[in-house]
């Protein structure tokens, strides 16, 4: 099979799943079979997409089967089909791998739902694997475009899948106003590019203004899609959905779409210095700022949350920094351990019914695979030497050294200890310690389904490192490692933190924060820029629009109202004139012939 | 049968309601049966008419010609250009999809689908007619029996009188169904004269002693007629497409009009509209044009965000679903305003996207009221648990109205802000583009409030997901928003030579 | 001689006719009437219409005032002497006759050439006048005839006070025949 | 012989009338309304005669010393008039049964000596002979007005036709002397009665003041503004059948006059006449449409409704060339059809005795779904709505009043046509959308009725779906009396 | 004596007939203002007959004069109807339709 072949095989094997369970009448809401038919899809395109990646590390020359999907004047505007080259090959397989295990996982995880809502969620993971599909392997940005905007669909979907908690269904709403509100600087610099270059491709040759332009449009898409400061606050909400969900779409793959983008569009970045200023500040700044709100969190998805931001922060400052290599393998690594962690949170919500840090306690013992399985995503994740997280982490910020007056990475060191020490609290309180409550004594194991994916994924969380060197192959690059100073503080800030959260919490019962961090939590509660929003909502759009729709009602209508009204008026009025009278009458007929004769002498 | 294919489908819907006003009213599954049958006939030969359309060749294909008033030059003529095919399987989706919706009606069901037929038979004329005023008596044809439609089966509801204008509110009774269909009437028929007028002024104008479209654009207009006389058939037109400020006949009327029928006159009838401004103002008046088109750009470019905002504070089910109608409309008007071809296409795809969608928003809003009783948003909320399918198909419209990739609304979208973009009306496409964004916040808000969330409460004793033909009727609709979205040169091939073979005049035109 | 003559008869023309329609006595209005008709009788006779004169005389003075008086005591209460002359109406009444007066007169003074034929022609005896209506206007003249029988049969039928045989009560229902439904009854 | 062939049509109705009275006269006095109803019969029958032979028989020439003329003009007008008094007599048949079945008669000689001065005004090409057969058109008309004199409503009122004929004669009469006065000038002035003679005159303020006397006294009878008030009072009060005449034939014999003498015979003046005949047509228009909308009497309503189409029509007669007079009339005959048939379906539908307001129409659709299609299509062809022939006689009237440059006037025209919607719009609404179950007897069509208003709604609806054979019968007809080449003064 | 003095009499006659048509409340005075308008335009006729030459003139006056006494005839009847259904004759009584 040829490399489209096989990049097609991944986006038709999720799209007849979905097909089948959308037309097929009660398979859906009998839950197994659609589990079992949305897995099979997954394995076919993991497949697939291993193929393509061999096929990749072999002969990386890029490869093309579109066909013309929009056509205006007799000339084809847009194509569609499916792109094949390194970036694509390395995407695919992460993106598959994840989303199978993820499935996996959620065998066991979702067990316990009715069967009709088991069906329906795998129909929308079909969904968005078949999205997310579509993005990756587009062949040109429209395509990605509307890749994009599906996996904010099926991110609606599936963070609304609590549909009846309102909660779930504000926090889905939510999601999508913020994604789509930053969609449309990527429709608007679409246009734009277009409108410059004639083609939707990313290889276009454009003016510096204008390269300015698309670029930051396009990144405006990014803020939104990976949750980037100031449109980051979809994300925490966004753990209204099952913690699967969270796993795929909010932690390793939907999220990096935004990351995604920009690697795919580096060509045109590449031609804006200027937006990658933006991107390198911003980036930081998500870092940074992130991670801090992540030390006050208590709730263990928002703490993992948040640190997904910080996380996308690191990848969006390394391609700000012009290294493609930096933050995709930092994606790559991401998507390992941040499944990794999601998932075996999950597990140990699932085990204590509660997602507070401080439910939980001593869960290591009591489930020893979990445990271990978020012991490895964390130092993964803080990048303790040897982990998957060091080598991606070294990558960003050899990138970022140096520029601005190091000033970013300075950032991103201190976010480096900040993660440690966060992620080094929750493995502390929560799986170290004491048990906290009767649900937590009582945790044990779950089934094989969900420890199968645990265990896969640490495996890749661990030793991710080693893809470093074939992935920068697929990118034409060279990698070398050396433990140089710029690694050996980043190790040293990360034991550095894990010891610092022993320390603090190591004896403490629960998770009572430290007095400088109760001064973020207070800052964090008033979630400033949320209420920006809030207000922006409420006192400005929602305000516009119910004084435009008094006006249209009162004021538009009521002229157009008052039009007839008028009308119905002056005939009502002009009936006084036929008195009944007869001789009126003929006064009337006498006045018209005097008026007839005196226009006969007048003329 | 093949070289009178226009006129079967024309004719169907017409000799339909001839059959069942001579059947007995007791005959409820016969005169359904009947216009059903009428309108897949016609939907049968709009399929044949857009696949048998030679898009290589273009221009008017089909062309049949029957003399009506030979003294005055007025024929019945018609033919099918580029745009007709799309528009004709459009009416053909949404007069089965309306038929089908309105099976369970169990009031004077003669005369609705009598009218109905009638209605339809007139938007086929309309869609075909290479005649201006045949095309002119189709289009009142199509607009008429609304009136009755409306006032009859339609249904009304409480409007609070306020504002500087309250005093007139005593007078009419704002809100009632026969007020609406009044209001609808008659505003449409003001614009009606203006295209009367219009028409008059073009045929003497053109000594050509002919209604022919071909001949009347062929003949030279002086610039100042053509200046006076555009306004009057964008707005007369316009009118029905709901352009601001005369779109206020649209949301009382579609608040008030029961299911089929808003689907039909929301799906078909306001594209009547836009089809005329198109098909009758720019091509007959290129100088006209080119003189007004920055203000038909500005007030379409205003018709999306008002209809949009609009929308996004209404607490009636079918009063947002109406805004967003006058908002979508501006979009057709949006891209009819750039006069290059991605617009005009995308015009035309937005036409036929918006009423496929409009169409199954209606349906769903009517099979909401039907089940709750009440189409205020704020009483609902956790219908999901019980109508999942509509839950499901309403989320479906909901994406296609916000232009969401893979749904015939992005396809449409995307043409027009692109033709926008291309001509240089940036401040037209970015109150376009932030209109597809409120209108994401409207209709996402209001599919939460009603189908999610905890419930439905006690008093939604007997909702039910959608029954027999009414599951065709949404399947019909989303099948056809899904397949347009994957795949839109099922339309857009033929809507393109018809685009520049209309747009090649007017570009000459403005280029001169 | 002749312009004395006609200015006496034009004199008792206007003068009566003042007094028909200011009179407040009804059955002095009508007699003034036939003063007006007699007057212009001579007029008619001054112009060489003899035979019309006879006609007027015989046909208006002697038929149409009867027939006003007839009628006038018919629809007479008796002791009915209110105002004849309605004050709101006066005004604009006037106002339109003088319009038309003035314009008419202005016309007749502004239209050139109505004496040019300073000797007048022969006058057209009862003879010529019998054979245009006879032979040239026959078809009128066979219409008139159909006329005054319709309006003999009209006054009739207006003037009859109850119609024999015919529905008095509710008789416009008739035409379209009721189907009361039972639950009606 | 052949001035027989000629004059056919005024002798055929004279003949009939004769007929009928002869019958009346002869026949046993004990009839009563059901035997009485056969010589309402027997006038249908002969005016349905006469009107299929004047599809055979060629009455094409001059007779009466000139002063008569059967041409293609005058056939058309004729069949027109006849058509009208064919269905209104049917329409008036059970009407006249019930409420005089001893004496018939005079109905319908009033109504045949009505008819026979509406047959021979089309065809007089004589002053003398024109104002005369107006006037047999008209005397009659006065007292079938108040024909129904006697009547009490079902609450006891007295009946007000008095009133409706009084308003009527009284209007009628002070215009009779207005056009008496005016056709002395005019007449007087050109030294002719003769209609071609009159255009040969030269235009003398004299004259030209003569011609706009008769121009107000012609007004009366159509009922155009401001000799229009008659109107709604008289529909109101008189017998409706024989209002639903009323409302036609003489405004099509008074058309036909209209453009008899302005258009053939004074068109080289229309610089004199087409100002105050605008503005006549544009105050028509205004006026009844205006009026029209707070009325609540059917009838009343039907009678500003017939203003506001005078004064569509007039613009026809206002553009003053061969096409105006052919779309006048087509105009006519669509208004034949159409406003007759109107007034019948109102007859009929307040046959319940609840009058004629527009409550008697509530629930129409379900207690007499036929009267109420009628009334839709009749109604629709009233405001002009497609595919009902009403529309193609306004569009026509328009376009040959734009074609003729009155721009302006048709622009007024088609707007204040929006309002016309309104208020018919307000009937079909008491027809079709109000009801109150049960509560109003059914109304039944009697057989004769019933006839009149089919045979109104096919041709409503047939000359509305084919137009083209009644355009080209107007067009010859016209052109019989204007030639188009005719040189027509423009102001 | 002059065609002109003699239209211009008519005139007159005409307009103070047009006056009492206009201002007398009683039928039968209206129709005696009628009656004068009328006899105003037969001596036009006769008048212009006189001056012009010809008997048409005069053949019109005749019509006339006819015309007249039949829509006299009428209207005394109409008169008559209204007296007895009103009991009075003045014409404000037969107003009850209106607007």
């Amino acid at each position: 099979m040829t490399p489209t072949t096989l990049a097609l095989t991944t986006l038709v094997a999720p799209a007849s799943a979905a097909l089948v369970l959308a037309v097929v009448p009660g398979l859906r809401s009998r839950g197994w079979p659609a589990a079992a038919l949305c897995i099979l899809a997954s394995v076919v395109s993991l497949g697939a997409a291993l193929g393509v990646l061999s096929g990749c590390l072999a002969d990386p020359t890029p490869s093309v089967l579109a066909v013309p999907w929009l056509r205006t004047s007799s000339v084809t505007v847009a194509e569609i089909g499916v792109r094949v080259d390194g970036v694509v090959a390395s995407m695919l397989s992460v993106v598959t791998l994840v989303a199978l295990s993820v499935q996996v996982f959620s065998l066991g995880y979702m067990h316990d739902e009715p069967r009709p809502a088991f069906g329906r969620y795998f129909a929308y993971h079909a969904l968005f694997l078949l999205s997310m599909d579509v993005l990756v392997v587009a062949p040109n940005l429209l395509q990605l475009f509307a890749g994009w905007e599906l996996v904010g669909v099926t991110s609606y979907l599936l963070i609304g899948f609590y549909y009846r908690k309102p909660s779930a269904a504000r926090a889905a709403v939510k999601a999508f106003w913020v994604t789509k509100f930053a969609d449309m600087g990527f429709l608007a610099g679409l246009l734009t590019l277009f409108v410059a270059s004639g083609s939707f491709g990313w290889d276009a040759h454009l003016a510096p203004g204008t390269a300015t332009v698309v670029t930051l449009l396009l990144f405006f898409a990014v803020v939104g899609k990976s949750a980037q400061f100031p449109l980051h606050v979809w994300l925490p909400d966004a753990m209204e959905g099952p913690t699967p969900v969270s796993a795929l779409l909010h932690a390793a793959t939907m999220v990096a779409a935004g990351v995604f983008l920009v690697v795919r569009a580096d060509p045109l970045f590449a031609q804006a210095e200027a937006t990658r200023t933006v991107m390198l500040v911003l980036g930081a700044a998500t870092a940074l700022f992130a991670a801090l709100l992540a030390l006050v969190q208590t709730d263990i998805k928002k703490v993992l949350a948040y640190s997904t931001c910080s996380q996308l922060g690191y990848m969006v400052a390394a391609l700000g920094a012009g290294s493609m290599i930096g933050g995709f393998f930092h994606l790559t690594t991401h998507a390992f351990f941040k499944a990794l962690l999601f998932l075996a949170a999950g597990s140990a919500i699932h085990a204590v019914h509660s997602n507070e840090i401080g439910d939980m306690g001593g869960l290591a013992r009591r489930m020893p695979v979990t445990g271990g399985a978020f012991v490895v995503g964390a130092l993964a994740l803080a990048g303790v030497p040897g982990f998957s997280g060091f080598f991606s982490k070294d990558l960003v910020l050899e990138a970022v050294e140096g520029k601005l007056a190091s000033l970013p990475w300075a950032a991103l060191l201190a976010t480096a200890f900040l993660t440690a020490f966060y992620m080094g609290r929750v493995v502390v309180v929560a799986f170290f310690g004491a048990p906290t409550g009767e649900k937590a004594e009582r945790a044990h194991e779950p089934g094989w389904s969900m420890r199968g994916p645990l265990v896969v994924l640490g495996v890749l969380a661990a030793g991710g490192g080693v893809f470093a060197a074939p992935f920068a192959h697929l990118y034409g690059r060279e990698y070398h490692f050396e433990m140089g100073v710029g690694p050996s503080l980043a190790a040293a800030l990360a034991i550095g933190g894990f010891g610092a959260a022993y320390l603090v919490f190591g004896r403490a019962k629960g998770a009572p924060l430290p007095a400088p961090l109760a001064l973020v939590d207070r800052v964090a509660k008033t979630s400033i820029v949320n209420r920006v929003y809030e207000v922006g909502y409420r006192r400005v759009a929602l305000a516009l629009a119910d004084g435009l729709a008094w006006i249209d009602r009162y004021i538009v209508d009521g002229l157009i109202n008052l039009l007839g009204y008028g009308t119905l008026e002056a005939g009502a009025r002009a009936r006084a004139v036929q008195t009944g009278l007869a001789p009126d009458y003929v006064l009337a007929a006498m006045l018209g012939v005097a008026g007839l004769a005196v226009w006969a002498v007048l003329r | 049968m093949n070289e009178h294919l226009l006129s079967v489908i024309v004719g169907a819907p017409a000799a339909a309601a001839l059959v069942v006003m001579l059947l007995p009213s007791s005959a409820r599954l016969g005169i359904r049966l009947a216009s059903l049958l009428g309108a897949a006939v016609s939907l049968a030969g709009s399929v044949a008419a857009l696949v048998g359309y030679d898009k290589a060749r273009g221009g008017l294909q089909r062309a049949e010609d029957y003399p009506l008033v030979p003294a005055l030059g007025v024929h019945l003529r018609f033919a099918l250009d580029g745009w007709g095919g799309p528009l004709l399987l459009l009416t053909g989706i949404i007069i089965v999809a309306g038929v089908l919706a309105s099976w369970t009606l169990g009031k004077r069901d003669k005369e609705f689908f009598v009218l109905l037929l009638v209605l339809v038979s007139g938007v086929f004329g309309v869609f075909v007619s290479q005649d201006l005023l045949v095309f002119f008596l189709f289009y009142e044809i199509a607009v008429l029996p609304m009136y009755l439609l409306i006032g009859i089966w339609g249904a009304s509801h409480e409007v609070r009188a306020a504002g500087p204008f309250a005093f007139v509110w005593k007078r009419f009774k704002v809100g009632d169904k026969q007020y609406a269909a009044m209001k609808l009437t008659l505003m449409l028929l003001v614009g009606s004269a203006a295209i009367l007028v219009a028409i008059f002024a073009l045929y003497l104008q053109s000594g050509a002693h002919s209604f022919d479209l071909g001949d009347l654009a062929a003949a030279r207009y002086p610039r100042a007629l053509q200046i006076a006389a555009f306004p009057l058939l964008w707005l007369g037109f316009g009118t029905l497409a709901g352009v601001f400020p005369f779109h206020t006949w649209s949301p009382d009327g579609h608040a008030s009009a029961p299911t089929a029928v808003s689907m039909l006159h929301a799906g078909v009838l306001m594209k009547l509209g836009a089809f005329g401004v198109m098909r009758v103002g720019m091509v007959l008046l290129p100088e006209g044009t080119r003189f007004w088109v920055p203000v038909v750009g500005a007030v379409a470019a205003i018709n999306v965000l008002y209809g949009a905002f609009c929308a996004m504070s209404q607490t009636d089910l079918k009063y947002i679903v109406a805004y967003s109608s006058v908002s979508h409309m501006g979009v057709v008007m949006l891209g009819a305003a750039t006069l290059t071809a991605a617009g005009w296409n995308g015009a035309v795809f937005q036409m036929v996207a918006h009423g496929i969608m409009t169409g199954l928003f209606f349906a769903l809003v009517g099979l909401v009221y039907e089940r709750a009783h009440t189409r205020a948003i704020a009483r609902m909320g956790g219908f999901g648990t019980v109508m999942p399918g509509v839950a499901a198909f309403f989320t479906l419209a909901c994406l296609s109205s916000l232009g969401l990739p893979g749904t015939a609304g992005f396809v449409s979208e995307f043409l027009v802000f692109l033709g926008a973009w291309q001509g240089g009306h940036l401040f037209w496409a970015i109150p376009g583009i932030l209109g597809a964004f409120v209108t994401a916040i409207y209709v996402l808000k209001a599919t939460r409030a009603i189908f999610w969330g905890p419930g439905p409460s006690e008093a939604f004793h007997d909702l039910a997901d959608a029954r027999r033909t009414e599951w065709g009727a949404l399947l019909i609709l989303g099948t056809g928003l899904v397949v347009l979205g994957f795949w839109p040169r099922l339309l857009l091939d033929p809507i393109d030579p018809g685009s520049v073979h209309h747009l090649a005049r007017i570009l000459a035109e403005v280029a001169r | 001689m002749e312009s004395l003559g006609f200015g006496i008869l034009a004199g008792c023309a206007l003068m009566s006719a003042f007094a028909v329609v200011r009179s407040a006595n009804l059955v002095h209005a009508v007699l003034w009437l036939g003063v007006t008709l007699v007057a212009t009788a001579g007029l008619y006779a001054m112009l060489g219409a003899s035979f019309l004169a006879s006609v007027q005389v015989l046909l208006y003075v002697g038929g149409v005032v009867t027939l006003m008086i007839f009628g006038l005591m018919m629809t007479r209460r008796h002791g009915d002497s209110g105002p004849q002359i309605e004050d709101v109406r006066s005004a604009p009444a006037a106002l339109a006759a003088i319009i038309l007066f003035g314009a008419t007169a202005w016309a007749v003074v502004s239209t050139d050439g109505l004496d040019a034929p300073v000797t007048p022609p022969p006058a057209v005896g009862p003879a010529a006048l019998g054979r245009a209506l006879v032979r040239d206007h026959v078809l009128a003249f066979e219409t008139i005839s159909m006329l005054l029988l319709v309006a003999i049969v009209g006054a009739i039928v207006i003037a009859r006070r109850k119609d024999p045989g015919g529905a008095a009560a509710a008789a416009p229902a008739s035409a379209a025949s009721v189907a009361v439904p039972k639950a009606a009854e | 012989m052949s001035e027989l062939r000629v004059l056919w049509m005024p002798l055929a109705v004279a003949g009939l009338a004769v007929l009928v009275l002869l019958v009346d006269v002869l026949a046993p006095p004990d009839r009563t309304a059901r035997t009485g109803r056969a010589l309402g019969w027997l006038v249908a029958a002969g005016l349905a005669g006469a009107l299929g032979a004047s599809f055979s028989v060629d009455g094409s020439g001059r007779a009466a010393l000139g002063t008569y003329d059967g041409g293609a003009w005058t056939t058309f007008v004729q069949r027109l008039v006849v058509g009208a008094a064919l269905l209104g007599a049917l329409g008036a048949l059970d009407d006249v049964a019930a409420r005089t079945p001893k004496r018939q008669g005079e109905y319908w000689l009033l109504l045949l000596a009505s008819l026979l001065g509406m047959v021979i005004v089309p065809g007089a090409r004589d002053l003398v002979l024109l104002v005369v057969a107006f006037e047999l058109m008209g005397i009659p008309l006065y007292v079938l007005a108040a024909y129904a004199k006697n009547d009490r409503t079902v609450d006891g009122a007295q009946s007000r036709a008095g009133e409706a004929a009084f308003k009527l004669y009284v209007v009628g009469a002070a215009s009779t002397a207005v056009t008496l006065f005016g056709l002395a000038l005019l007449t007087g002035m050109a030294g002719t009665s003769s209609l071609d003679g009159l255009a040969e005159a030269p235009a003398t303020p004299l004259g030209t003041l003569g011609m706009l006397l008769v121009l107000g006294g012609i007004g009366y009878k159509i009922g155009m503004v401001p000799f229009h008030m008659w109107v709604p009072d008289t529909y109101e009060g008189a017998a409706t059948p024989f209002v639903a005449f009323l409302s036609v034939a003489p405004k099509v014999a008074g058309l036909s006059v209209l453009a008899l003498l302005f258009v053939s015979g004074l068109g080289v003046h229309r610089g004199a006449w087409l100002p105050p005949l605008g503005l006549a047509a544009l105050l028509s228009m205004g006026v009844g449409n205006l009026l029209a909308l707070p009325q609540t009497d059917l009838r009343r309503l039907l009678g500003y409704s017939g203003i506001a189409q005078m004064g569509y029509v007039l613009l026809a007669v206002a553009a003053g060339d061969a096409m105006g007079v052919g779309m006048t009339l087509f105009f006519l005959a669509a208004y034949v059809v159409t406003n007759l048939g109107a007034f019948l379906v109102v007859h009929a539908a307040s046959g319940g005795g609840r009058g004629h307001g527009l409550d008697a129409m509530h629930g129409l659709f379900r207690r007499a779904p036929f009267l109420a299609l009628a009334l839709l299509a009749f109604l629709l062809s009233l405001a002009g709505i497609p595919f009902a022939v009403g529309f193609w006689a306004k569009l026509y009237v328009l376009l040959a009043a734009w074609r003729a440059g009155l721009a302006g006037l048709v622009v007024a025209g088609i707007v204040l046509a929006v309002l016309g919607l309104f208020y018919y719009l307000r009937v079909l609404q008491a027809a079709y959308m109000i009801d109150e179950e049960g509560e109003r007897a059914t109304p039944r069509a009697s057989p004769a009725l019933g006839l009149a208003i089919a045979l109104c709604l096919a041709a409503v609806v047939g000359l509305g779906l084919w137009p083209a054979p009644l355009v080209d019968a107007a067009s010859r007809a016209s052109v019989d009396l204007v030639h188009p080449s005719a040189p027509v003064a423009r102001r | 004596m002059s065609l002109a003095s003699c239209l211009l009499l008519a005139a007159a006659l005409f307009c103070v007939g047009l006056y009492g048509l206009l201002a007398r409340r009683q039928i039968v005075a209206i129709l005696l203002s009628i009656e004068l308008m009328a006899n105003a335009a037969n001596l036009v006729f006769v008048a212009f007959g006189h001056y012009r030459g010809g008997a048409l003139g005069q053949v019109f006056a005749v019509f006339s004069i006819a015309l007249t006494v039949a829509e006299v005839a009428v209207g005394l009847a109409l008169a008559m109807l209204l007296y007895r259904r009103h009991g009075d004759s003045r014409v404000e009584l037969a107003s009850e339709m209106k607007r």
